[in-house]
C-alpha cells in the first residue's frame, strides 16, 4: 500500500519538476528584448555575442533550445554565470549550505518553540494562561519574517548592540573550516570559539525567519490538539488515571500532528523563500542574498539555477511532508 | 402495470471506481448489486436495512442523483438513468427529497424565504413573488410555523421548525414522488410521532407516492404499506408489511425484527436467536 | 444529550423583526476586532486621500541644515518634525503620510486581483473536480514551487518597475493563495446536505455553484482578501526596500526603510518610523480578517 | 435503600451559563449488582447525573444541593486524592459512541492496558494477559490480531466490545453506561445487550444505564427511574412502570414510540395537556426552593 502511494507522489513530483522546467525556460526567454543581450556584459564584441548565441543554441527553433537546455541541466551545466565569472553550479554549492544551517536551526527552533506553546497553551486552555497565548500568538502571526528582520537589526543591531549586525562569521574568528558547513564542522571539531561566532550571527537571522513558522505551528497544533482533547478516548483516557501532560502528549498529539504537518511544510517553503530577503538585511553569504544581486544584474544564467535549486528543496520539502503524513496517519497506511 | 410511478431494474452503482476514459474499470466497492425495486402512485413504500446496506444510496440513485454504473431508472414511464441535465429539469419538480440533518439541508445563507419560494418561482409552480408568497404562508399555517419564520436564516430556530420547512420545501413544489430518507432517526419519541403525523397526513392529502427510507423496523411498519429489506448492498426480501412483520420468509429479515426491543416484559428475548459470533465478526470486518 | 433545554414553548422563540442585512451589520460590529481594525485602516484611508493637507511639509524638499534630525522627545529635535529628518533634512513623517497612498493602492488593487483570479479558478476545481480540478491543481503545485519573495523580485525586474508592475507581480504570484484555500473550501460545502437539495430541486450546476455555495465561501473570502492585502503591504515594502518598486522620487514606506537601513547607526528613526508603520498596518489586516471569519460565520457565532 | 452501592438523595444542579436547574432534588438508589436504568427524553437531566457519578461534569455545571453516597462514602465532600482512586477505577464508564472512544492514532492493545498498569501497576507482560483474557472475555474471536489492529480496521460492534472489556478490565463496583447501544445497528445492539448483562452476571458489577429508548430498558433493566426536564417523574421495577405505569407523562412515552408488534397504537406524540402540567408543578416546586 505504501509503495503504490509513494510511486503515485514520485509521478506528481516528476509533472512538477518538468512544469518548473518549462516555466523557467520560458520566463527567461519572454524577457522582452534580446536574451543575448541581457546576458552580455556591456563592452563584449560581437564575436562573444556571437558564442554566447551559439552556446545556448539560440538560433534554433525554441523547441531545440529547451531540449538542449534540459540536457545541459542534466549534466549539471547550468551555464556560467556573467556577474561573478563563475561555473553557476560551483556558485551555488559553495553558498547553499550557509542558507541550509539557516533553514534547518529555524525549522528547529519554530517547532521546539511553537510546538510548545501549543501544548501549554492546551493544557490551561481554560485559563488565562491560554487566553494569553492566544492573544500573543494572533499578533505573532501578523509579524512576517521581513519585519522581524529589521526590528532586530534595530534593536540588537543598534540601541542595545549585543549582535554583529551583518556577515557570517568575524574575519578576526579565523575559521579554518574546510566543508562549507561551518556551523556542523565547528561542533564535530569542537571548535567552540568558532561556533559561538557563528552562533551570534546566526541569532537574528534564525529569529526572523522562525518566529513566523512557529507562530503558524502554535495555532495549527493548538487547535489540533484542543479539537482531539473534546473526544471520548482522551476522556476514558483521563478515567484511567491519566496526568494532563501525559494525556495531551500520548492521547491528543499522535493525531493533531497529521493535520499540522500539511500547513507546517508550505510555510516552511515559505521560510525557505524568505532566506532571499532576510540575508539580504543582514548580508548573510547564502543563496538567498545572492538572488537580488544576480536578478539587479540581470545575470540569466545565474538567476536560473538560483530558480531551480529553491524550486528542487520545495519540492522535497512537500515530498518529505507527504511521507512524514504516512507515518502518522495509520489509517492512511492501511488505505 | 400502468400505476407504477418509479421503476428501477437491475440497479447497480459501484463508489471511486477510476474512470478510463469514460468507461469505468475494477477497482472501487459496488454499493449495490442488480436492485429491482418499483412504488406505484399514491404508495408508501419502505427500504430497510442496517448501516452500509445501500439503502441511502438507492434512493439517491432513484432520483437521478447518484450515477448508476448499470440497469436504469424509469420515472413515470420516462428512462431517466441516462438523461442530460437540462432534459431531466422538468422531471425533477414531480420528485423531490426530504433529508435526515435539517441543519445542514438548509443553506445557512439565505433565509428561510428565499429557500422556500425560488424553488416556486424556478418551476413555474407560482407565476409571480406574490402568488410564490401566498402559497408558502397558506402551507404554513398546514404544517402549523408562523410565518415570521420567512425572515429567519436556518441557524435561529429549533429543530422542530427546521424540520418542518424541509418538509415543507418538498411538499410545496406539488410532486408526484418524495424520498425520505432517515427524516425521524436521532429524534425523541414525541417530536418523532409529530413528524412521521404531519408527513403521513400530507402524503394521503396530496396523493404522493413516497419512498420511506430507515433503520428502524418500527417506524417502517408505522409509516409505510409495503417495505424492501436491503444487506450489503442487495434486498434479501419484500412484500407488504403485514406479511413480512408476521411471518418473515428471511433469515436475515427475521433476524432483524427479533433484534428490535418492545417496550413490555420478555424474558426469554436477550437470548433467543444466538447467530453465531463467527459470522457476525467475519461479516463485519 | 444537551441538557440545557429551557422551560420555554417547544418551538425557539422568534426574535426581532428587523431586516436581516441590518441585523448582520449590527454582528459585524460588535465583533471588536473588526471594529478596531476596520477604524484605524479607515483612518489609514483617509490619511493617504487627505495626505498634502495633513502633511506638516512637502515630502521632497530637502533642507541639508535641518538633516538627522532626531524626532521629538530626543535631544536635538526640532518642533517643526514631529518624526525627526533623514540625512537629507526631508520631513520624516510628511513622507510617511505620503508613502500610505502607494501602500494602500497596491494593498487593496494587488489582493482584489489576486482574489478574483483565485477565487475564480479555485471554485471551478472545487466543484467541477475531474479534468478541471486536476489541471488547475497542478498549476498551483507547479507555481508553488517558487519562493513567492523571489519570483516578484523576478517579475519586477522582467516587466520593469513601478507600481502597475509590482502590483501585477503580487497577484500573479499569491492568486495560488486563494486558489488553495477556496477550492478546499467549496468541496467542503459541495458535501453539505443544502447542495444536494438544491440538485434535487433541480437547479443547473452553475447557478447552484453561484447561488447556493458562494454565499457560504463568503466568510472565508473575505477573511483571505484582508490577509492578502496584509501580505501585499509587506511585499510592496520589500520591493522597495530591494529598490524596484516605484521610482524613487515618490516616498514608499519600503523606500524608508531601505534608506533608514543604510544610515542605521547614525538616523535610526528612519528605519524605525515607517517599520513601526508597516507592521501596525499589516496587524490592522491581519487581526481585521480574523475578525471577519469569526463574526460572518453563524456556527462559530453561535 | 440498606444495601445500596449507590444512593444519590436530592441533588440538584445549576448551569452557570444560563443560571437555569438542570437537576431539581433527584434522589436513586442502586443496589449492588443491579442494573437501573435512567429513562428521558433529551434535556430530561440524565446524561448530568451519569457525568456527576463520573467526576466528569463540565466546568459550567455545577452541583448546588444534595448528596451522593457511593460504597459508603459521600462523594462530595472527599479529598481530589481519594475521588480519583474512584473514579474510572470503582467506577467506570462504556461510552456512547464506539467511533470517537477509541484512540485511532493507537493500537488496540495499548488502550486496554492503560488501565491496568496505571491503576493496578501490573507490568507490561502481565497486563497483555489480562487484556487478551477480557479480549476472550468478550467473545472476539482473534484476540491477537485485534491487540495489534487499529481502530479503524474494526467493526462498530467490535469496537463496543473492547470498550465493555476496558470496562470491566478494573474490577468497578458500578459501572455508567452512557447510551453504549444508540450509535449501533439493532443486530449489533443484542449482541452487545447480551454481552453486557452475562459480564455483569459474572462480575456482579452494578450498572447505571442511560437511555432514551423504553425498548431497551425493558429488556435489560432490573429497575427504572423515568426524568423529565431534571426531576424524577416516577421510579420502581421495570415490570411495574410497564405494566402499571401510575404517572401520565409515564403511560404517555411509553405509547409515544412506534411499535413493529402494533402499529396502529404507536406515534401518538406526549399531549400538550400531560407536558404542561409537569412544568407548571416543576415552576411551583422552582419557587418554593429558590425562596425556601
Amino acid at each position: 500500500m505504501i509503495a503504490m502511494a509513494l510511486l503515485k507522489r514520485l509521478t506528481t513530483t516528476a509533472g512538477t519538476l518538468a512544469g518548473v522546467a518549462v516555466v523557467v525556460f520560458v520566463l527567461l526567454r519572454i524577457v522582452p528584448g534580446d536574451p543575448v543581450a541581457m546576458m552580455i556584459s556591456p563592452g563584449a564584441s560581437a564575436s562573444d555575442i556571437a558564442v554566447l548565441r551559439a552556446h545556448y543554441g539560440l538560433d534554433g527553433s525554441l523547441l531545440s533550445q529547451f531540449g538542449l537546455w534540459l540536457q545541459s541541466i542534466f549534466h549539471g551545466d547550468l551555464g556560467v554565470s556573467i556577474s561573478l565569472r563563475r561555473n553557476v553550479l560551483e556558485v551555488l554549492l559553495e553558498r547553499l549550505p550557509a542558507t541550509l544551517e539557516l533553514c534547518i536551526a529555524a525549522l528547529e527552533f519554530a517547532v521546539l518553540f511553537g510546538g510548545t506553546v501549543a501544548v501549554v497553551g492546551t493544557i490551561w486552555r481554560n485559563s488565562w494562561v491560554g487566553e494569553l497565548i492566544d492573544a500573543v500568538n494572533g499578533l505573532l502571526l501578523a509579524v512576517p519574517d521581513f519585519v522581524w528582520a529589521l526590528a532586530f537589526a534595530l534593536f540588537f543591531g543598534v540601541l542595545w548592540p549585543v549582535l554583529p549586525l551583518s556577515g557570517r562569521l568575524d574575519p578576526s574568528a579565523g575559521s579554518g573550516m574546510v566543508t562549507p558547513f561551518f556551523w556542523a564542522e565547528s561542533l564535530l571539531r569542537l571548535r567552540f570559539d568558532v561556533f559561538a561566532d557563528l552562533s551570534r550571527h546566526l541569532v537574528m537571522p534564525v529569529l526572523a525567519l522562525s518566529l513566523p513558522l512557529a507562530a503558524v505551528i502554535a495555532r495549527v497544533l493548538k487547535d489540533a490538539l484542543i479539537e482531539a482533547m473534546a473526544q471520548d478516548y482522551v476522556l476514558l483516557a483521563q478515567l484511567k488515571g491519566m496526568s494532563r501532560l501525559r494525556l495531551v502528549l500520548q492521547e491528543a498529539l499522535s493525531n493533531a500532528i497529521g493535520p499540522t504537518l500539511a500547513l507546517t511544510g508550505v510555510q516552511f517553503t515559505f521560510l525557505v523563500g524568505g532566506t532571499v530577503i532576510t540575508e539580504r538585511i543582514f548580508a548573510y553569504p547564502g543563496i538567498g542574498n545572492m538572488a537580488i544581486d544576480a536578478v539587479i544584474n540581470r545575470d540569466l544564467p545565474l538567476i536560473q539555477g538560483l530558480v531551480l535549486v529553491f524550486a528542487v528543496i520545495f519540492i522535497a520539502v512537500n515530498m518529505l511532508v507527504d511521507l512524514l503524513q504516512l507515518v502518522f496517519n495509520p489509517r492512511l497506511r492501511h488505505g | 402495470m400502468a400505476d407504477t410511478l418509479v421503476k428501477a431494474t437491475g440497479i447497480e452503482v459501484v463508489y471511486g471506481a477510476r474512470r478510463r476514459f469514460g468507461r469505468s474499470t475494477a477497482g472501487g466497492n459496488k454499493v449495490l448489486h442488480g436492485i429491482d425495486i418499483h412504488i406505484d402512485r399514491h404508495e408508501t413504500v419502505g427500504i430497510v436495512g442496517e448501516s452500509g446496506s445501500g439503502k441511502s444510496t438507492l434512493g439517491r440513485a432513484l432520483l437521478g442523483l447518484t450515477k448508476v454504473t448499470k440497469g436504469s431508472i424509469n420515472f413515470d414511464g420516462v428512462d431517466i438513468t441516462r438523461l442530460t441535465e437540462s432534459r431531466i429539469i422538468p422531471l425533477r419538480r414531480r420528485m423531490q427529497m426530504i433529508f435526515q440533518d435539517p441543519m445542514s439541508s438548509l443553506n445557512p445563507r439565505h433565509s428561510i424565504r428565499r429557500i422556500l419560494t425560488e424553488p416556486l418561482l424556478f418551476h413555474g409552480v407560482a407565476t409571480d413573488k406574490g402568488d410564490a408568497e401566498r402559497r408558502v404562508r397558506r402551507f404554513f399555517d398546514r404544517i402549523a410555523l408562523p410565518s415570521s419564520c420567512l425572515d429567519r436564516a436556518p441557524h435561529e430556530l429549533s429543530g422542530g421548525q427546521r424540520q418542518r420547512i424541509g418538509i415543507a420545501r418538498a411538499a410545496l413544489l406539488e410532486p408526484d414522488f418524495v424520498l425520505a430518507d432517515e427524516i425521524v432517526s436521532g429524534l425523541d419519541a414525541s417530536t418523532q410521532a409529530q413528524t412521521l403525523n404531519l408527513l403521513k397526513g400530507l402524503t394521503r392529502e396530496m396523493g404522493l407516492a413516497m419512498a420511506f427510507i430507515s433503520h428502524d423496523l418500527s417506524v417502517i411498519r408505522s409509516v409505510c404499506d409495503r417495505v424492501y429489506v436491503m444487506r450489503y448492498g442487495s434486498i434479501v426480501e419484500h412484500g407488504r408489511c403485514d406479511d413480512i412483520f408476521t411471518s418473515p420468509r428471511d433469515l436475515y429479515t427475521q433476524l432483524l425484527i427479533d433484534a428490535i426491543p418492545l417496550p413490555r416484559i420478555d424474558p426469554g428475548w436477550l437470548n433467543r436467536g444466538r447467530i453465531d459470533d463467527a459470522t457476525a465478526v467475519a461479516a463485519t470486518i | 444529550m444537551d441538557e440545557a433545554v429551557s422551560l420555554a414553548p417547544p418551538t425557539k422563540a422568534v426574535q426581532s423583526h428587523s431586516p436581516r442585512w441590518r441585523r448582520q451589520l449590527k454582528v459585524l460590529m460588535s465583533e471588536p476586532k473588526v471594529a478596531g481594525a476596520g477604524g484605524f485602516i479607515l483612518l489609514l484611508a483617509l490619511v493617504a486621500l487627505l495626505a498634502p493637507l495633513i502633511s506638516p511639509h512637502d515630502p521632497l524638499d530637502q533642507d541639508l541644515m535641518l538633516s538627522a534630525l532626531p524626532p521629538a522627545g530626543f535631544d536635538g529635535a526640532e518642533r517643526g518634525h514631529l518624526l525627526g529628518t533623514d540625512n537629507l533634512g526631508r520631513d520624516v513623517l510628511s513622507r510617511l503620510i505620503f508613502g500610505t497612498r502607494i501602500t494602500l493602492i497596491v494593498a487593496v488593487v494587488a489582493a482584489g486581483l489576486a482574489a478574483l483570479i483565485g477565487t475564480t479558478l479555485g471554485l471551478l476545481a472545487g466543484w467541477y473536480r475531474g479534468l478541471v480540478d486536476g489541471s488547475i491543481s497542478r498549476l498551483v503545485e507547479i507555481w508553488m514551487s517558487f519562493p513567492p519573495v523571489l519570483l516578484s523580485i523576478l517579475l519586477v525586474a522582467v516587466i520593469g518597475s513601478g507600481v502597475t508592475s509590482v502590483i501585477a507581480a503580487i497577484a500573479i504570484i499569491d492568486w495560488t493563495r486563494f486558489c488553495r484555500v477556496i477550492r478546499a473550501e467549496t468541496m467542503a460545502q459541495a458535501q453539505q446536505d443544502y447542495v444536494l437539495a438544491a440538485r434535487a430541486v433541480g437547479y443547473p450546476r452553475l447557478y447552484i455553484l453561484l447561488r447556493e455555495i458562494l454565499p457560504n465561501i463568503m466568510p472565508v473570502l473575505l477573511a483571505l482578501v484582508s490577509l492578502e492585502m496584509g501580505i501585499a503591504v509587506i511585499v510592496e515594502g520589500i520591493l522597495s526596500f530591494v529598490g524596484l518598486s516605484v521610482s524613487s522620487d515618490t516616498p514608499t514606506w519600503g523606500g524608508m526603510i531601505a534608506e533608514g537601513r543604510q544610515y542605521i547607526h547614525q538616523t535610526w528613526w528612519v528605519l524605525a518610523a515607517p517599520l513601526a508603520a508597516l507592521f501596525a498596518t499589516v496587524l490592522c489586516f491581519n487581526q481585521l480578517g480574523e475578525g471577519l471569519r469569526r463574526a460572518l460565520d453563524p456556527v462559530l457565532r453561535r | 435503600m440498606t444495601n445500596s452501592i449507590l444512593s444519590i438523595s436530592d441533588l440538584s444542579a445549576r448551569s452557570e451559563l444560563d443560571h437555569r436547574l438542570i437537576l431539581r432534588g433527584v434522589s436513586i438508589g442502586v443496589a449492588p449488582g443491579e442494573t437501573m436504568g435512567l429513562v428521558g427524553e433529551s434535556g430530561a437531566g440524565k446524561s448530568t447525573i451519569a457525568k456527576a457519578l463520573l467526576g466528569i461534569l463540565p466546568r459550567t455545571v455545577r452541583i448546588t444541593s444534595g448528596r451522593i453516597v457511593f460504597d459508603g462514602r459521600d462523594l462530595r465532600n472527599l479529598p481530589e486524592r481519594e475521588l480519583n482512586q474512584i473514579f474510572g477505577d470503582q467506577i467506570a464508564l462504556i461510552p456512547q459512541d464506539p467511533l470517537t472512544a477509541l484512540n485511532p492514532g493507537r493500537r488496540i492493545e495499548g488502550q486496554l492496558t492503560d488501565g491496568l498498569r496505571l491503576r493496578r501497576n501490573l507490568p507490561w507482560r502481565q497486563a497483555r494477559l489480562r487484556a487478551l483474557e477480557l479480549l476472550d472475555e468478550v467473545q472476539i474471536r482473534d484476540p491477537e490480531r485485534v491487540m495489534r489492529a487499529f481502530p479503524h480496521e474494526l467493526s462498530g460492534g467490535m469496537r463496543q466490545r473492547i470498550l465493555i472489556a476496558a470496562a470491566f478490565a478494573l474490577e468497578p463496583k458500578l459501572i455508567i453506561a452512557d447510551e453504549p447501544t444508540t450509535a449501533l445497528d439493532v443486530t449489533v445492539q443484542k449482541q452487545v445487550l447480551r454481552l453486557m448483562r452475562h459480564l455483569q452476571a459474572s462480575h456482579h458489577t452494578a450498572i447505571v444505564f442511560v437511555t432514551h429508548d423504553i425498548g431497551v430498558v425493558a429488556q435489560i433493566c432490573d429497575r427504572v427511574t423515568l426524568l423529565f426536564e431534571g426531576r424524577v417523574v416516577e421510579s420502581g421495577t421495570t415490570a411495574e412502570i410497564l405494566a402499571a405505569p401510575k404517572q401520565p407523562y409515564t403511560k404517555a412515552l411509553i405509547a409515544a414510540g412506534p411499535r413493529y408488534d402494533r402499529p396502529e397504537t404507536g406515534l401518538q406524540p406526549v399531549p400538550d395537556s400531560v407536558i404542561n402540567m409537569l412544568r407548571a408543578d416543576i415552576i411551583a416546586s422552582d419557587g418554593r426552593s429558590s425562596n425556601g
